[in-house]
């Protein structure tokens, strides 16, 4: 089985590969090998041994009884190999499979890395074919609906200045009768923390504005959120290889966080805003680290505990397990702190196995569900294995602390009727924080 | 694969054998030599190099030039016209190397070898000479 | 009394009810109506998807789907924007529908949102789409800052030809919110407004259930908070009743609602009874509006 | 045949030597240069303690979880590479042409283990060629460059095996065993086999990148 022999039809991808030429396409290819490409993909193609060690460590290829086309070393033979023995001369079906494959058969989480001796960074290679994918305008039409909005208004969802401003304004109101005093502060200078969300939160998930509030209210944080672009966080061009436009997005974040002249940035509980803001975005602006310090959620919550600023009237009683994100656990080693944050939360916690860095992905991020409904089975069949981990688990919730896993999983888990709710940390510590006694 | 394994073990054994059980080999002049097998480097690792002193100096046309092998001299400088037969080589080159002094087993092998190579004649592999099929 | 009134539907029959209390109302009050529908919830990838509400189907949100859904809209109500059309706007939004109903209410600044109670049992991923979208109605009537009429039954009154109103409380902060509600009404309208309070025997304080001694001393203390602080309210009116029920709150309070048979009850929601997300039954509310026979105003934040 | 064995452990061994150290540094200086020409960056986060970690962790038998998933490759990878080294070096016949070439000596293993751990060796190749056969999905990515790397690098043993047995005339396999040996060492830098030079780099890269950048192990 090949990725041509799989092709799912994608408006977007099937009317920008209709007006591709032969010559087009290999200069484009050429352009991206040549131009950006260096020592490591060079490296990585001639040095992968063909040893196939990596098969059991893709989600895709376990949950396709270890076909070997969903491999990490098939999937990159199918693209970059294919590129690399053709020399950029692909015809535009194959640029259509390579496309496919690239931005909905690998979340990019880097499972593979442990798994390979030579130290091959398959997530890398992909990210380069995505590359191509997107200077030759081939992407999928629901992740690039979600790059125009980037490109657009800032953010991904197409939210408006005012409507942002006025979404926070309605969640204070809101938490203020449940929390009276409380504020969402805007454009506080010199704040400690500035806190950056997704767009999908003021646009369909403002309780996590409400909950993220009311805990920050709890513990007396010193904080603000920004009242212009740059308060959101996440990074769909990433994905699509618009690195351009991610240079943009990062830089207009960092900027609204250094004009407020804030200590830090604190990051809500997504994974691959966390990846952008982390080792992508900042690297392409120039940024050996970060002009300032960022931590995710599961750290500043982490810090809270530790510090005891979080109250809790008691803990979950009900057995829950965590998911650990690929973005803030390979790509920031939380997962201690996620679970010492989760154990002072539930009285339970029951882990899947394999756990922490060697987790099994949701098979939502890398951009793979924000492909849309057309390829909505491909990660539904090509993660029964986490279904499979999540059922032996027995329990029924799932904390984990990021916005694309918990599409994924919940998206596995009423394909494969788990009865699982998943739950953000966020979500717990605001349901078990002390509240104050209302009248 | 089966076979070559108790090929193997056969020819080890074989080799246990001639190490343990046959010793130092005779020598009681040059005429009946047919092995270079000297005392100092047993127990040998491999088959004695085989060496018909008489038919090998005939062939290579060194009758009258023992001194081609049986040089003498010390501390690494050659006496020209100094013969040494009779003086076995391990007198002089001792199993380790000396100061200025081949190691013995270095000896045997530059002195064949270095001159199989410069007449373009004559073994140079290794079982040109330790020939498992004679022991 | 109302300038606005959003009227939420799911365009289904479950709000037919509904419907038609808003319709009436807004003609009696000559105020706009905005017909405010949810499109459906974003699939989790956020894209431009939606589950239609009503299919269960993945939806493209584009021109055309927005056209059908208006005229399906439209067409389910056709009747009533033919008497009352001038005044109707029809809004239609994506999103999780409680969040997009409190924040157009938020938005437009409503007085009145009118929904009905059911969520969704037709619905084939009724389970999924409770997780999901929550359950619309409680959140609605938990958080929104106007008085949320719920209609669950036929009303066959109309706003006013309410001539009994039950307004129920239990002393809360949001009670209080719902009698100055209550009382306004009442009095515009001029209505008999009972007063009535249940003391919940069934939870036990400390593990001890009330005795009758203490049941006799609670109604008593409550009959002075009624008049300490509602009668005391209601300057000259004179047209009310109190009374001081005991046994399960909500079955109290529907029990007496047929008695006097009322034709609106007006509660507060009761934010600390339970988590409603955690909720098996349902808050007191909930279990009035699910059995009501008349519409049930929940007034939280008012 | 002599004067050809002589030229093929003389000259051309000399010409093989120089083509593998001159080709490996070229490789691997080229290689350096390009990445810090295109990516500099990438080089500024480089961490030799990280990279030392992972390096010793990953040739630990079984000490990563690529190792403990695959076991039979783990065990014919590992037999494999230490075998080859071992003999490398320590084969009683090599050190006795080091020490005719340059005069010096080292401890060598027996004649029969060195046999035997050739043996090895070819049977963790047989191994190799068997998975490329019949594992569907080595079968799917293996190329013609992997079928040579793997030919290159086991015909030194075959015939290594075959001089050290007398097979046939003798001569004829040590010298295929000599030109099968610098035909090795003339491939490390240009094929697959250049995974010797540049696996180094690429595990202490992802290592640097994982252990100092996002704090996790790569194993």
């Amino acid at each position: 089985m090949s990725i041509l022999d799989r092709k799912i039809e994608d408006p977007e991808l099937k009317r920008a590969t209709e007006g591709l030429s032969a010559d087009r396409i290999e200069q484009v290819i050429n352009s991206v090998l040549q131009g950006e490409a260096g020592a490591r993909l060079k490296a990585y193609a001639e040095t992968c041994m063909r040893c196939g060690m990596c098969a059991p460590a893709c989600h895709y290829c376990v949950s396709h009884d270890m076909d070997p086309s969903y491999s990490p070393v098939g999937k990159v033979e199918q693209t970059m190999g294919l590129i690399l023995r053709k020399h950029g001369r692909l015809t535009p079906d194959e640029v259509y499979g390579m496309a496919q494959l690239a931005y909905t058969e690998c979340n990019l989480c880097r499972r593979c890395v442990h798994y390979c001796p030579i130290g091959i960074d398959t997530g890398y290679i992909i990210s380069t074919v995505r590359r191509i994918c997107h200077k030759l305008g081939v992407t999928p039409l629901y992740i690039q609906d979600t790059a125009h909005s980037h490109s657009a208004t800032m953010n991904q969802m197409w939210v408006k200045e005012d409507e942002w401003v006025d979404s926070l304004q309605w969640q204070e109101d809101e938490a203020r009768d449940e929390f009276p005093g409380l504020r969402i502060p805007l454009d506080v200078e010199g704040a400690d923390i500035f806190y950056s969300v997704i767009a999908p939160e003021p646009k369909f998930r403002t309780q996590l504005i409400y909950q993220a509030a009311a805990i920050m209210k709890h513990v007396g944080a010193d904080w603000t959120m920004p009242s212009t672009p740059g308060w959101d966080n996440s990074d769909m061009c990433m994905f699509t290889g618009d690195f351009e436009m991610m240079g943009r997005l990062k830089r207009s974040h960092f900027e609204a966080a250094q004009k407020l002249k804030v200590r830090r940035i604190v990051m809500g509980e997504c994974g691959h805003a966390f990846r952008s803001v982390y080792d992508v975005g900042n690297r392409w602006l120039g940024w050996k680290n970060h002009p300032i310090p960022i931590v995710h959620s599961v750290e500043y919550f982490w810090e809270l505990f530790n510090e005891g600023k979080i109250k809790l009237t008691g803990k979950y009683e009900e057995p829950v397990t965590i998911h650990d994100p690929c973005n803030i656990i390979r790509g920031r080693g939380l997962m201690d702190k996620l679970r010492e944050v989760t154990h002072h939360l539930c009285s339970e916690v029951i882990e899947m196995s394999p756990t922490r860095e060697h987790n099994y992905c949701c098979a939502a991020g890398g951009g793979v569900i924000n492909c849309g409904p057309p390829f909505k089975g491909v990660r539904l069949e090509g993660n029964r294995i986490k279904a499979d981990q999540l059922r032996a688990t027995g329990v029924k919730t799932v904390v984990a602390p990021c916005h694309n896993c918990h599409g994924g999983l919940e998206d596995i888990i009423h394909h494969y009727q788990l009865g699982i709710q998943t739950k953000f940390l966020g979500d717990l510590i605001y349901e078990l924080m002390e509240k104050p006694e209302l009248e | 694969m089966k076979l070559r394994v108790h090929g193997l073990l056969a020819l080890s054994g074989l080799l246990l054998l001639a190490v343990f059980w046959l010793g130092p080999a005779p020598v009681s002049a040059q005429e009946d030599m047919v092995q270079l097998r000297p005392e100092a480097l047993q127990p040998a690792t491999r088959p004695a190099a085989l060496f018909k002193h008489d038919e090998h100096n005939e062939k290579a046309h060194l009758e009258d030039q023992c001194i081609v092998c049986h040089h003498s001299g010390a501390d690494g400088v050659l006496v020209a016209d100094e013969t040494s037969e009779g003086t076995p080589c391990a007198d002089c080159h001792t199993v380790e190397k000396g100061k200025k002094q081949t190691a013995l087993r270095q000896a045997y092998h530059r002195r064949c070898m270095n001159c199989h190579k410069a007449k373009g004649r004559g073994p140079t592999h290794c079982s040109g000479c330790h020939d498992k099929r004679h022991p | 009394m109302f300038k606005k009134i959003l009227f939420a539907t799911s365009a289904s029959p479950a709000c037919d009810n509904a419907a038609k209390v808003a319709f009436d109302l807004a003609k009696r009050n000559n105020a706009k109506l905005y017909l405010f529908h949810v499109l459906g919830v974003p699939s989790r990838g956020f894209s431009t998807t939606v589950r239609d509400l009503r299919s269960g189907e993945d939806e493209d949100v584009d021109a055309d789907y927005r056209a059908w859904v208006e005229e399906e809209v439209r067409t389910t109500y056709a009747e009533q924007l033919e008497n009352y059309g001038d005044n109707v706007t029809l809004q239609l939004a994506v999103g999780m529908p409680s969040t997009e109903i409190l924040r157009f209410a938020r938005k437009e600044g409503v007085d009145l949102i009118v929904m009905g109670a059911n969520t969704r049992d037709d619905d084939p991923e009724s389970a999924r789409a409770r997780s999901i979208v929550g359950r619309t109605m409680e959140k609605v009537a938990r958080l929104a800052k106007t008085p949320v009429l719920i209609v669950n039954r036929p009303c066959t009154t109309c706003w006013n030809l309410f001539s009994n109103i039950v307004y129920c409380t239990d002393f809360s902060k949001a009670a209080d919110q719902a009698f100055r509600f209550a009382n306004t009404t009442a009095q515009k309208i001029g209505a008999k407004l009972y007063i009535f309070h249940a003391f919940d025997i069934t939870s036990a304080k400390l593990g001890v259930f009330p005795g009758q001694a203490d049941i006799e001393r609670h109604i008593e203390k409550a009959h002075e908070k009624i008049k300490e602080r509602y009668i005391s309210q209601m300057g000259d009116y004179d047209n009310y009743a109190v009374e001081i029920w005991e046994g399960t709150p909500y079955v109290e309070i529907l029990k007496f609602a047929r008695e006097k048979q009322a034709d609106l009850i007006i509660m507060a929601h009761h934010t600390r009874d339970v988590e409603p997300e955690e909720a098996a039954i349902g808050s007191t509310v909930e279990q009035v509006v699910v059995r009501s026979a008349c519409p049930v105003a929940s007034v939280t934040r008012a | 045949m002599n004067a050809f064995y002589n030229f093929a452990t003389g000259p051309l061994a000399w010409a093989a030597f120089a083509v593998f150290i001159g080709g490996s540094v070229y490789r691997i200086w080229s290689m350096i240069q390009l990445a810090k020409q295109k990516e500099a960056a990438f080089i500024s986060y480089m961490s030799l303690p990280h990279a030392l970690r992972s390096i010793v962790r990953w040739l630990i038998p079984f000490g990563t979880l690529g190792w403990k998933e695959n076991p039979s490759i783990t065990l014919a990878t590992f037999l494999f590479h230490i075998c080859l080294f071992v003999l490398l070096i320590f084969t009683p016949a090599h050190e006795v042409l080091w020490s005719y070439a340059f005069g010096f000596t080292f401890p060598v293993i027996p004649e029969v283990l060195a046999d035997t751990l050739t043996l090895v060796v070819i049977g963790a190749c047989c191994f190799f060629v068997h998975r490329r056969l019949t594992n569907i999905q080595v079968r799917y990515v293996t190329t013609g460059k992997d079928w040579l790397a793997l030919g290159i690098a086991t015909a030194p043993f075959i015939t290594g095996f075959l001089a050290s047995q007398q097979f046939a005339d003798g001569q004829i396999m040590t010298l295929l065993h000599v030109l099968c040996g610098e035909a090795m060492l003339v491939a490390i830098p240009f094929t697959r086999l250049s995974h010797a030079l540049f696996q180094p780099l690429t595990r202490a890269y992802i290592a640097s990148e994982f252990g100092a950048v996002r704090h996790v192990q790569d194993w």
